[in-house]
């Protein structure tokens, strides 16, 4: 989603009553949309947070802090450390190479950008096996090298950096393009050579949209099941991440302890929309 | 090998790719045969699991999972293991007693207490009123089992008429409500979405569930007749040569023929081949009716005439 | 993430040379995509062509793959137009009314994006099993039903819609509907005919975005479909299927098909967006 | 139709936007509303129109108060500074627009309705472009269009709020004697916005000018420009010379000069300011006028048939600007760096109450 | 520094934006590039920036060839028509940015660029706003500042893209005023593009006329204004009216009338058109030329120092637009609706070589 940049938008927006639709329609507007939200969104967060909490907060911290549960987290906090700059750093020189250039082949390739998104987890997890598995493309030979990619930290990640690929890069590249080349033009012809260019003009523009882009990448390798499940190998304790971790336990009948690490991972998804409102409010009050 | 000559300090990792309901099994073998190994050799071994489908977890040792031995649901995917990339010896089964098989289980139903519709054998479960719940065959190695286990009562019971069995697996499988891709998920579904009349369960599952989420609400109906449930064992050769784990992945096999390996099983509820463990456990263990799956040829051949693509399995669903 | 607005990108677009790093940003970009994206899913149609065409067209029109299509393309489809129903509501609710707890409802309508699908499915299925806290006051069955899949379908493809609808609602010129008014119309006109047509490339990306999640969603799915063949199977987890039965070809070639379909999609939908965009947009 | 504004204030939270404003407008005048940005145009416009609720006052159609009844009946045609035309409807259709929203027992026949936008069309001149969509066409014909749309409903009273503000100053120049034509057709009382004078004063019957949400003053064109009563109105109504000084004996002593200003015989000795606008400086290169004072040509602009003159008035170190008819410029013969007398000719005083001028 | 332009081209796809455009600026001169919308004058200036590469042609310095010199390294200052300051940064971080970014060893030492930038600041009277935002500033506030920033770097070159395009039409007024005197102080060789004609009349030493990528017409403002070569710079250039008519040996006829055209006695039975300017109509009450034709008033705009009436001419059915100092206006006692005779005092003949004028 775009983060309404909207400093710009006209403060001196009308608000007459003349064009508001009739109360009744409001009210029910209102209600339908609440209703819908709350039975999708907040009742499953409710589920959660209750079942976590149903045998007390000692079993509640039991779960979390168990040595499997730990090294889940482990696990997934390394691999958002090294998915998430990676495709940070591509998200921005992607947008970059799309927004400030002209050339054949953009709308392609914004699309293939895209593609990840279409593409069925339980896909893209397979395509790794397909080229890193050993029967796959080079899975001899980084066999034969003691190197091995799925079933391992190096299968998780490409994984992970698959289904991610696309959300800084598409959070920008509006952006990017609302915001055009001027600044950057002013900044060139006052001398300034490409990198400071992009560090005192571009980066402070698009900061908040890229931090935005930055915590829903975050929060999707995280979180990400169906692709990881494929190439995770489901060794606890070591390629278990919290969601495989979360399924395991859940298979164990240990349902409490599988909702307080879904709950944990739900505070994530809270945090990062508190983390948002801060960043739409800062971007508004500036 | 080098291991040995190292001594105390070192610690020897073995990997055991397993299938779902193991999980609390490998648990106390584990740590029983680290204790031992320990004892015997003064080297730590550190037994990491996986578990999951017992084809996926085949599918994932062909594909690379490093694992140094293989404990899965069917005899037909370590199969497949030794035949995909040869990971695995070829006469493998032939490596361990009973068919590389060190414990067995059988197929029974989880009713809810009290046996509400009176359920008491495989013809009850065709019933139009009961509502069954089992896994996937296709995905779950497990329920194969259940499958060929409904299968070898037909069979008797229509003196191997196919169409009767047929149709009698059709009507079985008509009053499968919910069909989970595994074990571990029907129960939850049985279980905890309280949906379905009667769980048709692996004997050693069935008590876990009476033990993990109560016996005050479900009990266990055994069937007239069953089948045989041999989960196998192998050491994946390739995989422990080039790790140099061959000895202690074999060891770790050996430990559960054992004594205190089939005591262990036995009190997860598989039934020990050791006699006289099994004598111990009478209570637990009732005398059933069983198949094998010799009784279908061999694993390869059940596999090509019931869940293959086109199988019976198949034609339940895509003929009617 | 904001979503193909690039079929509405202005064409008078100022080429810039003087910005440096072409070369360098296109080349890294098209190699990191391709490492990442391309070449794995290259893979899927090198392993597919190890099956004869007879043998592939076998198993993608395989009866229970067929139904598992229509369970999967169904379900998406009616999942996605909720999400479009509901998600513009929202998005209008959200930009246009104030009320109490706005701003959290706001920022609670990402949810889906941040939760593990898994876990979705988990708390879904625990809310819609027939001894659920919904369910239970339901008179008909919601999990283990293709209800069940649209359910899961329409939480995970709710925030594509609000999120391309509401930053064009919040856009869409207070002046026209205010022209639509001094000429004489009344609300209702005003938003089928004014502010509606504004919102039709947006909402199409949107049900786009949605639709084609939907399609590959599997995490959530599985728990609550109950994957009955030819009711409640759907087209991933036949891959899954293939896969735990040792069968890469039969697993690749649904994927092909699943793939092709996602990315016919997507260029239908993003052609038809431009079509209509082309007409009016600067 | 003639509007009636009485006693009209609209406040933003704690700011208030219009002050008090009342208006008398007649049938068929044409009427600009002229201020600097933020001085309430815009709000009073939408005010009039109903897309915007006031806090105190009333407006009054033909006598009747319409304030509170809806803005889409009050008949209103209204024409935004950015067109605001419906982008996915054609040209045709957005002319369209008014009457086919109707509700159906008054909704002229599609005939009807093809007929009248066609005829509205050819009027603006726009009748090959019924096809387009908006954004196929230039600013000027965007805006005729919008003009048509607004004149498709056959208002009462038509509102353009800067109607030609975000245009090319040729097109404007163009578009404005158009306004003009098209009003004096229709007959439709008519106001506009505009915070460009010369808009203002080539358009308008009337001219009312805002400062700060209130009204300065209303009045004819020439009324306005050549007597205009307040310094802001003189400033804001053209170029202007400032003379700062002090009032002694009733006259206005500014640097070596000073000058009877009658309406202030009373005042002495406080601050006091002569506007003079630059036509009404008069220049001769011989001191004949005992007023006069000495001043340099620093920069001539002699382009058109009005000359502009850049002096520096050597007594008081000042700058002034001066216009003059290019014939009387090249009677004069005046070069830059010369010498020369000057004099305001009319001269306005104002005497600031406080000095914040 | 001077600037050669030599046959820049410059395509757009198929679309020549600029086409074989050659100028010769001096150093120190302040040119205005005027022309309408998409005639090709922010290519032509971005080209000379080196922000857009030429397909043709050459841009020389001082003589020195920088075709293929990066823009960083041109020493230009240029200025946007939406100013483009960075939003993030403070008025004094903005106009600093050109120092700081320089080399480490170009780089003047913290206070020498706090110096500059308030020298600077103080120079565009905003000494008081160092610490404001963009944001917090009035859209001629901005331009100042973007203005202060393009100066910061003692650029060689100055060139500005509407620079006060976005502006009202007062602020506007005195900013061009202002830029006139800032670039009489620096001396820096500018460059500046409007559409706007007044602008570039009042402010420039030379104009170029640009029309769909090449220049029609270049020379300092009186020339351009008084002896357009082109129909179309007749036009673009101020108000003007036209005669169409045709070539009778070496006369233009047109109604009633007929006047003599010297530079085309030759040309015979062709199409022509007379350009005259409104104030080159002469009015007289009583008929003393001969070649007088008899027209009616139709609207007075009597306000300021110059008088615009329109006129309907009774022999031909056209109107014709007529500008007269007040002076002469109130001397002539002319009132709307009376008969006057009128004359073209002078008239320029083009002859349209294709028919699409
Ligand atoms: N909806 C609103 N909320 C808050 N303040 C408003 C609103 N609308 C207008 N204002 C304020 O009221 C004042 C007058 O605004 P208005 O738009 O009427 O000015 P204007 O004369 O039309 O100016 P401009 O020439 O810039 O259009 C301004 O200071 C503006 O900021
Ligand atoms: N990057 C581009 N791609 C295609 N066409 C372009 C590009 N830049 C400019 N043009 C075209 O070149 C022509 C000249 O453009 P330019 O911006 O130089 O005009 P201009 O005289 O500055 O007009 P304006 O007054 O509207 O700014 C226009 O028709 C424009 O559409
Ligand atoms: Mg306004
Ligand atoms: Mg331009």
């Amino acid at each position: 989603m775009v983060i309404s940049l909207d400093s710009s938008k006209q403060s001196v927006k009308a608000d007459p009553t003349s064009l508001k639709e009739p109360r009744i329609v409001r009210i029910a507007l209102t209600t339908l949309s609440l209703l819908f939200l709350f039975i999708f969104l907040v009742m499953p967060l409710a589920v959660i947070f209750i079942s976590a909490l149903r045998k007390g907060l000692d079993v509640y911290v039991a779960s979390i802090t168990e040595s499997d549960a730990l090294s889940a987290i482990q696990l997934t906090l390394l691999v958002a450390v090294i998915a998430v700059p990676l495709n940070t750093l591509f998200g921005i020189i992607a947008a970059w190479c799309i927004t400030k250039f002209n050339f054949k082949g953009r709308n392609l390739l914004i699309t293939i950008i895209d593609l990840p998104f279409a593409v069925s987890p339980v896909i893209a997890g397979l395509v790794f096996i397909l080229v890193f598995g050993a029967q796959g493309l080079f899975g001899e030979w980084f066999l034969n090298h003691d190197f091995p990619i799925v079933f391992a930290l190096p299968g998780i990640l490409l994984a992970s950096l698959f289904v991610t690929v696309p959300f800084v890069a598409r959070e920008l590249i509006p952006l990017m393009q609302a915001q055009g080349t001027q600044e950057e033009e002013a900044s060139v012809s006052l001398g300034a050579n490409g990198f400071q260019t992009f560090w005192h003009v571009t980066l402070p523009n698009i900061k908040w949209g890229l931090l935005y882009g930055v915590i829903l990448c975050n929060a999707r390798v995280m979180g990400e099941f169906g692709a990881v499940s494929v190439v995770s190998g489901h060794v606890r304790g070591l390629t278990n991440t919290m969601p495989l971790h979360i399924e395991v336990l859940y298979n164990e009948y240990q349902f409490t302890a599988a909702f307080a690490v879904a709950s944990l991972m739900s505070l994530l998804a809270i945090l990062t929309i508190i983390i948002k409102n801060i960043i739409e409010w800062k971007t508004a009050h500036r | 090998s080098s291991s040995d000559s190292k001594g105390n300090a070192e610690t020897v990792n073995l990997l055991n790719v397993s299938y779902d309901p193991t999980r609390e099994l490998y648990e106390d073998i584990n740590t029983a045969f680290a204790k031992e190994w320990k004892q015997e050799t003064g080297q730590n071994v550190k037994i990491q699991q996986s578990h999951g489908g017992s084809g996926k977890q085949g599918r994932a040792v062909i594909d690379g999972l490093p694992a140094d031995v293989v404990t899965l649901a069917l005899a037909y995917d370590i199969d497949e293991v030794a035949k995909n990339r040869h990971l695995i010896d070829k006469g493998w089964a032939d490596e361990y007693a009973d068919h590389s098989s060190p414990y067995t289980s059988t197929i029974v139903f989880l009713v809810r207490k009290g046996n509400p519709k009176n359920i008491q054998d495989w013809d009850d479960l065709v019933k139009s009123d009961v509502s069954v719940i089992t896994p996937n065959p296709k995905t779950s190695g497990g329920a194969r089992w259940n499958y060929l286990a409904a299968w070898g009562y037909a069979a008797k019971k229509y003196d191997n008429d196919k169409l009767k069995i047929e149709n009698f697996m059709k009507q079985l499988y008509g009053n499968v409500q919910v069909l989970d891709s595994g074990a571990r998920a029907s129960t939850t579904t049985f279980t905890e979405r309280g949906i379905g009349d009667v769980l048709i369960s692996w004997e050693n599952e069935a008590y876990l569930s009476l033990d993990e989420l109560g016996h005050d609400n479900y009990e266990i109906v055994t069937p007239s007749m069953s089948i045989l449930a041999e989960p196998p064992v192998a050491v994946v050769d390739k995989n422990a040569k080039h790790k140099g784990t061959e000895k202690v992945a074999e060891a770790y096999l050996d430990f559960l023929y054992t004594k205190e390996g089939q005591k262990i099983a036995a009190e997860n509820y598989y039934r020990p081949r050791d006699k006289e463990i099994l004598k111990d456990y009478q209570k637990q263990f009732p005398k059933i009716d069983m198949l094998t799956i010799r009784d279908f040829g061999d694993w390869n051949k059940a596999q090509a005439e019931h869940f293959s693509d086109g199988g019976t399995f198949d034609k339940i669903y895509t003929t009617n | 993430m904001t979503l193909s607005q690039h079929t509405t990108t202005p064409t008078k677009r100022k080429k810039i040379t003087v910005l440096p790093g072409f070369k360098l940003t296109l080349g890294y970009t098209v190699l990191y995509i391709s490492i990442l994206v391309l070449l794995p899913l290259s893979t899927l149609v090198w392993n597919t062509m190890q099956l004869s065409w007879a043998d592939f067209w076998a198993v993608i029109t395989d009866p229970r793959v067929v139904a598992s299509y229509k369970v999967t393309f169904g379900t998406a489809l009616i999942a996605a137009m909720i999400n479009v129903i509901f998600g513009t509501m929202i998005a209008w609710v959200l930009v246009r009314y104030d009320f109490f707890g706005k701003k959290l409802i706001d920022g609670l309508v990402d949810l889906p994006f941040a939760l593990p699908t898994a876990v979705a499915g988990i708390a879904l299925t625990a809310l819609y099993a027939p001894n659920g806290w919904i369910g239970q006051f339901l008179p008909f069955q919601v999990a283990f039903t293709p209800l069940g899949i649209i359910v899961a379908l329409t939480f995970i493809g709710l925030p594509f819609v609000v999120r391309t609808v509401q930053p064009v609602l919040e856009n869409v010129g207070a002046e026209s509907e205010e022209a639509s008014a001094s000429l004489g119309a009344n609300r209702l006109q005003t938003f089928t005919k004014v502010i509606f047509p504004e919102l039709i490339p947006a909402i199409l990306t949107g049900f786009t975005l949605a639709f084609s999640r939907a399609l590959g969603e599997y995490g959530s799915v599985v728990f609550i479909a109950g994957n009955m063949p030819m009711k409640t199977e759907i087209t991933p987890l036949m891959i899954m299927t293939k896969l735990e039965q040792y069968d890469y070809a039969g697993a690749t070639a649904i994927a092909v098909v699943m793939l092709v379909a996602s990315f016919v999609i997507l260029l239908v939908m993003n052609t038809i967006q431009w079509l209509v965009s082309r007409k009016y947009t600067v | 139709m003639s509007i009636t504004i009485q006693n009209v204030k609209k406040q933003f939270g704690d700011f208030t936007a219009v002050d008090n404003v009342s208006i008398d407008i007649e049938s068929g005048e044409l009427i600009a509303l002229l201020g600097p940005s933020g001085s309430g145009k815009t709000s009073l416009l939408r005010i009039i129109a109903g897309l915007e609720q006031l806090d105190e006052g009333a407006i009054l159609f033909d006598g009747e108060n319409i304030t509170n009844i809806h803005a889409k009946e009050r008949n209103i045609g209204f024409v935004f500074q950015h067109y605001a035309l419906f982008r996915h409807m054609t040209v045709f259709d957005n002319v369209a627009y008014g009457l086919k929203v109707r509700p159906r027992k008054t909704r002229p026949s599609k005939k009807e309705i093809r007929d009248k936008v066609m005829t509205l069309l050819s009027l603006v001149k726009l009748e090959n472009f019924a096809d387009r969509y908006p954004n196929q066409l230039s600013g000027g014909q965007r805006q005729r269009v919008a003009l048509a749309r607004a004149l498709a409903v056959e208002p009462k009273v038509l509102l353009l709020d800067e109607p030609f503000g975000a245009l090319d100053a040729k097109v404007r120049k163009d578009l404005r004697r158009w306004l003009r034509k098209m009003h004096n057709e229709f007959h439709v009382t008519s106001i506009f916005v505009t915070h460009d004078q010369e808009e203002a004063l080539d358009v308008a019957d009337r001219i009312v000018v805002m400062n700060k949400g209130h009204i300065e003053q209303v009045g004819p064109p020439e009324e306005v420009y050549d007597h205009p009563n307040s310094p802001f109105v003189y400033d804001f109504l053209g170029n202007v010379n400032l003379f700062k000084g002090r009032m002694q004996n009733g006259q206005l002593v500014n640097g070596n000069f000073s000058v009877d200003v009658p309406e202030a015989e009373t005042t002495s000795e406080a601050e006091a300011i002569g506007y003079v606008r630059p036509h009404d400086i008069h220049i001769e290169r011989t001191k004949t006028f005992d007023d006069a004072v000495q001043a340099n040509i620093i920069y001539i602009h002699a382009i058109g048939p009005i000359v502009q003159i850049e002096l520096h008035r050597d007594d008081i170190d000042e700058y002034l600007e001066a216009e003059l008819p290019k014939e009387q410029f090249r009677a004069l013969e005046l070069k830059r760096g010369e010498q020369v007398y000057i004099r305001p000719r009319q001269l306005k005083v104002f005497i600031p109450e406080d000095f914040s001028i």
